[in-house]
């Protein structure tokens, strides 16, 4: 039974029981504890921003030579963003916003089309190497017809009648399916953190065991 | 050990294609037997002595080399090292390297870019001319939701709206906003009352416009009562705790979960289970679609809310996007059906002695797979 | 004017970004890095003092008005010069990274982990095998959560096997038909975006 | 009826405690459920066993931060103590990310302390973090000094003794990458389609599912998934009689199947109490009008 001795382990102990008095009722305690920690992300946040970006890529090449005076457009651009503190001038937010938001509409189409669309359809392609031995055959055929399902189900052109409505129901057993092992892996994974809790707790903490 | 000059282990290089330039990349051809390791030297034009230039993998026999630099020739030898012997193989011509101007790897994605593009597009001029000609059908939850108000509003009790964490740019928050006209028109019919807790200010203020209108085209805008639409907090299981709060108060018949939630999601389907209201979930979240769908009476997956959205509103943009990815998923199921129907007709002639069509199957999945690297 | 140039400027930079990813050339590479790297970071760092003045201007009003429950608003603005003062002032020294490894942490593992909670006691409250999807959602989720511990493997040799295989052929399946569906919706999106036609995310027409 | 009514609206507090009791008793008093190890694990482990002090040193990449530390330290742990055990000269690299620098070596640490005979610079070494990502996987391919210069301490690589034949992957007899994201699949891209050099990977219980592919091709030597892939580890060390320290997963997984066993038991109970209580109103004539 070695209680720790150190100042942090204590502090993260009472702030880890603060959080859990929530699950009694929403009390002080847990609205104190969940302030500090939206203060103290906000501000290590801004820390990591300071260090790994402001300075790196804007503070640095701008005033240290040799000076890259290209920067002062993003930079003015970024100052419009302020125009929204005035009424008057608040439409001047509209243009860095635009720049990034359709910026960066632009940068992901390619990347979703090419991850999300084609690679899918690439690795529904059925090679005859999937169809070594009859179970690798089976399960081809499965994932095939579990894609083509779900697809239909997710099919809105078309009023849900016979042929139709089958292969929809189809389509909502994978679907189902899916769902329930991505509900058992989030249990799995939130009761492992429970558990990394509870051994600071009593391992680190109270030094029991 | 013999110096011995294979001539059927050979080396050949050419200018990476699809780059930014700066690389060269070298084949090496039948790799004799029992080979350890293949190491491969480089002459720079003007230098007289080959220099050392890392190893050649033995089971891809082909590797790029990043260190060159573009527009200088050079010449590469092959070294196969086996347990006793080494074999030589040698370039004749120099080689240089050099920047592309377009990736010929990714045509699939412009191809599919182009397509995809166009269609979304035309449908949302389609839309813009005639809204009611895109047919899209009705989706079951839409009955579900008249059901639900109409049973709330007999029991004399009120409605509530809970439109997710998420702020106004959010597709999901958009979408809740529609289903929340929709909601309003039905409770100002019914003369009862819906209440709309708030994470975001901003989407506050819209909910307040939505259901403002509502009520006024259902025929009642003095019904509608501003005060039912407020700012709870925006702290997530502050918020989580505050419509808990007003679930056990108000005892609402129904409850819609509409929106982008996150884990709070949970606290909220439980209570709201636990005073017996019929819920009615929509989330375009994954993660927590599992949870409603286990915890409440009726769930939008994702999309559907969309579809659900798009067929209220009737909005241009909505349908354009709703019907251009309907046509492109028939469309990719017809080119997987006909891949595979394909594959598996090449596979049986192959092993009836006829490899051609696999040739062709493969040549297909490459150029799908171009953009991979 | 004031609302085409928006516009322009959304649909040119898009444009730009999106034809950059056909050029490997160099030239193209410079110009991706120097958007991303630079211009890109510069206006999001903008946009988050926007963020926290609206933070502070939230939590001053509450002070002063004194509203229930200011004092906390009080402590959370405190906390945020706290940890800036402390990371600024010793460069991010070993008592920052121990504010991290000991409140930051802590605290964010312990909101995560309270999911634990609101699952057992929704599980016995609320989730109801009301008809054939929720059934075969709860039946599927307790294979997978008893595959994947040892009792598991002692219930039924074949257990962790039937976890693989619901993993890897039913699961899949419906995972890749679902992404399928959510990115040809999101590649929908961003194309009108970048082509003026939503513009909602400029507040409003 | 009423018992099953009031039964069905028990507070959710007790539950709460419920949850709280499973996972806490195993934490002080230990079951010892049995571990059966699979194969996954069992190759890792045979790979790594069938080394020795001549072979390649192996490297361990720490990619995982505090909210995955709990599924992932143990299985780090586990391997840095196995290589210690066995005399495998061992390297652990602080990770491609500046996060996980912390992680590396509070682990690093803790397993050196248990094994002072072993030296720093001879048994073990610490090479700290490099921006690049992916720029780095590729220049240790090509040469380890050059890419780091010097280890976390800020001593010159080259003079370090263990790193003294250790040029490149061709000299690294295995990359362990334990990861909470996805660069095992930049070590599969850029190190072993590159290089040839044997990859092997431990992931959380979510994303491993996504790697069986890779197990299954032959990509992966093998793999650790979760905080049971963590005990199945240590299970196998035991058996060898290799020393363990405490078995933080296999402890874990106690509680883990007990908090798993009482959630399939309310959700049961939950269900039992639901479609008894619907039953009785349906006799009784009270029909909600239930899809």
């Amino acid at each position: 039974m070695s209680i720790s001795t150190s100042i942090w382990v204590w502090m993260a102990a009472l702030l880890t029981l603060m959080v859990y008095s929530f699950l009694y009722k929403d009390n002080p305690f847990y609205r104190l504890a969940e302030h500090i920690f939206m203060g103290l992300s906000l501000g290590y946040t801004l820390t990591i921003l300071w260090y790994n970006y402001i300075i790196p890529r804007v503070y640095e090449p701008l005033f240290l030579p040799p000076h890259q005076w290209s920067l002062i457009f993003p930079i003015l651009l970024g100052i419009m963003t302020f125009g929204i503190f005035s009424k008057k001038y608040s439409w001047l937010i509209k243009y860095p916003l635009a720049f990034y938001v359709g910026g960066y509409a632009g940068l992901r189409i390619p990347l979703l089309l090419q991850s999300w669309i084609i690679r899918q359809v690439e690795a529904s392609f059925l090679t005859p190497d999937k169809f070594t031995s009859l179970m690798s055959s089976i399960n081809a055929i499965l994932i095939f017809a579990g894609l083509f399902a779900t697809l239909i189900y997710f099919y809105f052109s078309k009023k849900r009648e016979h042929g139709f409505g089958a292969a929809a129901q189809v389509g909502i057993v994978f679907i189902m399916v899916a769902f329930g092992a991505a509900f058992g892996y989030t249990v799995m994974a939130r009761i492992s953190l429970l558990i990394g809790r509870m051994q600071f707790l009593i391992h680190d903490w109270l030094g029991i065991m | 050990m013999i110096l011995l000059l294979a001539l059927a282990f050979s080396i050949s290089a050419k200018d990476t294609p699809d780059d930014g330039g700066g690389s060269i990349t070298v084949n090496v051809y039948n790799i004799p037997e029992g080979t350890a390791r293949i190491e491969l030297s480089r002459l720079e034009k003007g230098d007289m002595l080959y220099k050392e230039a890392g190893l050649i993998p033995i089971f891809k026999g082909e590797c790029d080399d990043a260190s060159v630099v573009d527009g200088i020739g050079y010449l590469y030898r092959g070294k196969a090292i086996a347990k006793d012997t080494f074999y030589i193989a040698e370039m004749e011509g120099f080689v240089t390297s050099s920047p592309q101007w377009f990736n010929k790897s990714r045509i699939t994605v412009l191809i599919f870019l182009i397509l995809f593009g166009s269609v979304v597009l035309t449908y949302i001029q389609l839309a813009k001319k005639n809204p009611e000609g895109l047919f899209i059908r009705k989706l079951p939850a839409l009955d579900a939701i008249d059901e639900a108000v109409g049973r709330s509003t007999e029991m004399g009790k009120p409605v509530l709206f809970v439109p997710g964490l998420e702020g106004i740019t959010d597709a999901g928050t958009l979408a809740s906003l529609t289903i929340l006209e929709m909601v309003g028109k039905k409770v100002a019919e019914y003369g009862s009352r819906v209440i709309h807790p708030n994470f975001d200010p901003i989407v506050m203020t819209t909910a307040q416009e939505t259901l403002k209108t509502a009520f006024a085209e259902a025929g009642r805008p003095d019904a509608f009562n501003k005060d039912d639409v407020f700012y709870l907090t925006y702290e997530q299981f502050g918020f989580a705790a505050g419509v808990d709060g007003i679930m056990l108060r108000e005892r609402p018949g129904a409850i819609f979960l509409q929106g982008y939630f996150y884990a709070e999601s949970l606290i909220l389907a439980e209570t709201g289970y636990s005073i017996g209201a019929i819920q009615i979930a929509g989330t375009n979240a994954t993660t927590q679609l599992p949870f409603f769908v286990a915890a409440c009476d009726y769930v939008l997956l994702g999309e559907e809310m969309f579809a659900a959205s798009a067929y209220i509103s009737r909005e241009p943009r909505l349908l354009g996007s709703i019907k251009g990815s309907d046509l492109a998923k028939v469309v990719l199921l017809f080119m997987i059906g006909a891949g595979v129907i394909f594959g598996t007709i090449a596979g049986i002639a192959k092993q009836g002695g006829n490899p051609t069509y696999m040739q062709i199957f493969n040549k297909m999945l490459e150029f799908l797979a171009k953009g991979a690297k | 004017m004031r609302r085409r140039l928006p516009v322009i400027i959304a649909f040119g930079i898009g444009f730009a970004m999106l034809i950059q990813y056909f050029i490997p050339h160099p030239r193209s590479e410079e110009f991706y890095n120097v958007i991303v790297q630079q211009w890109f970071i510069i206006i999001y760092a903008f946009m988050y003092i926007f963020a926290l003045r609206s933070f502070f201007m939230h939590h001053i009003t509450k002070v002063k008005k004194k509203k229930e429950g200011y004092i906390f608003s009080a402590v959370a603005m405190v906390s945020v010069l706290f940890m800036l003062l402390s990371g600024l002032i010793t460069s991010r020294g070993p008592f920052f990274d121990s504010l991290y490894n000991y409140m930051i942490a802590p605290l964010q593992g312990t909101m995560f982990s309270l999911l634990a909670f609101f699952i057992a006691s929704a599980a016995f409250r609320a989730f109801r095998a009301r008809n054939v999807q929720a059934t075969l959602l709860l039946v599927t989720a307790t294979i997978v959560m008893i595959g994947r511990v040892p009792i598991g493997d002692y219930l039924w040799r074949g257990m962790p096997d039937l976890v693989e295989w619901i993993m890897t052929v039913p699961s899949m399946a419906a995972m890749r038909g679902i992404r399928i569906g959510v990115g040809l919706g999101a590649v929908a999106t961003a194309m009108k975006i970048m082509l003026g036609i939503e513009r909602s995310y400029m507040g409003g027409e | 009826m009423g018992f099953w009514q009031r039964f069905l609206q028990l507070d959710r507090k007790w539950i709460f405690l419920g949850i709280a009791i499973v996972v806490i008793i195993p934490l002080i008093k230990p079951i010892g459920l049995p571990i059966k190890p699979t194969k996954p694990v069992i190759d890792l482990f045979t790979y790594i066993d069938t080394l020795g002090p001549e072979s390649g040193p192996v490297m361990v990449v720490t990619g995982f931060d505090p909210s995955t530390m709990p599924e992932l330290m143990p299985m780090e742990q586990a391997l840095l103590r196995h290589c210690l055990t066995k005399g495998i000269p061992v390297i652990s690299f602080g990770g491609l990310y500046p996060a996980y620098i912390g992680m590396a070596k509070m682990a690093i640490d803790e397993v050196s302390a248990d094994f002072p005979d072993k030296k720093y610079g001879e048994d073990y070494v610490f090479l700290g973090f490099i921006p690049g990502v992916s720029a780095v996987i590729l220049s240790i391919g090509i040469d380890i000094a050059t890419t780091f210069g010097n280890d976390y301490y800020g001593t010159p690589i080259d003079s370090l003794p263990m790193l003294r034949g250790v040029k490149n992957y061709s000299d690294i007899s295995l990359v362990v990458d334990v990861s909470g994201t996805s660069t095992p699949e930049y070590w599969l891209m850029y190190a072993q389609e590159r290089y040839g050099v044997n990859i092997g990977v431990a992931c959380t219980a979510v994303s491993a599912p996504a790697y069986y592919a890779f197990l299954q091709s032959g990509q992966f030597v093998g793999m650790m998934g979760g905080m049971k892939g963590a005990a199945e580890y240590e299970e196998l060390m035991a058996r060898k009689g290799y020393p363990t320290g405490r078995r933080n997963a296999t402890i874990g997984m106690d509680s883990q199947s007990l908090a798993h066993l009482l959630i399939i038991l309310l959700i049961i109970l939950g269900n039992a109490g639901y479609f008894i209580v619907r039953r009785g109103e349906r006799r009784r004539g009270i029909i909600r009008r239930k899809r």
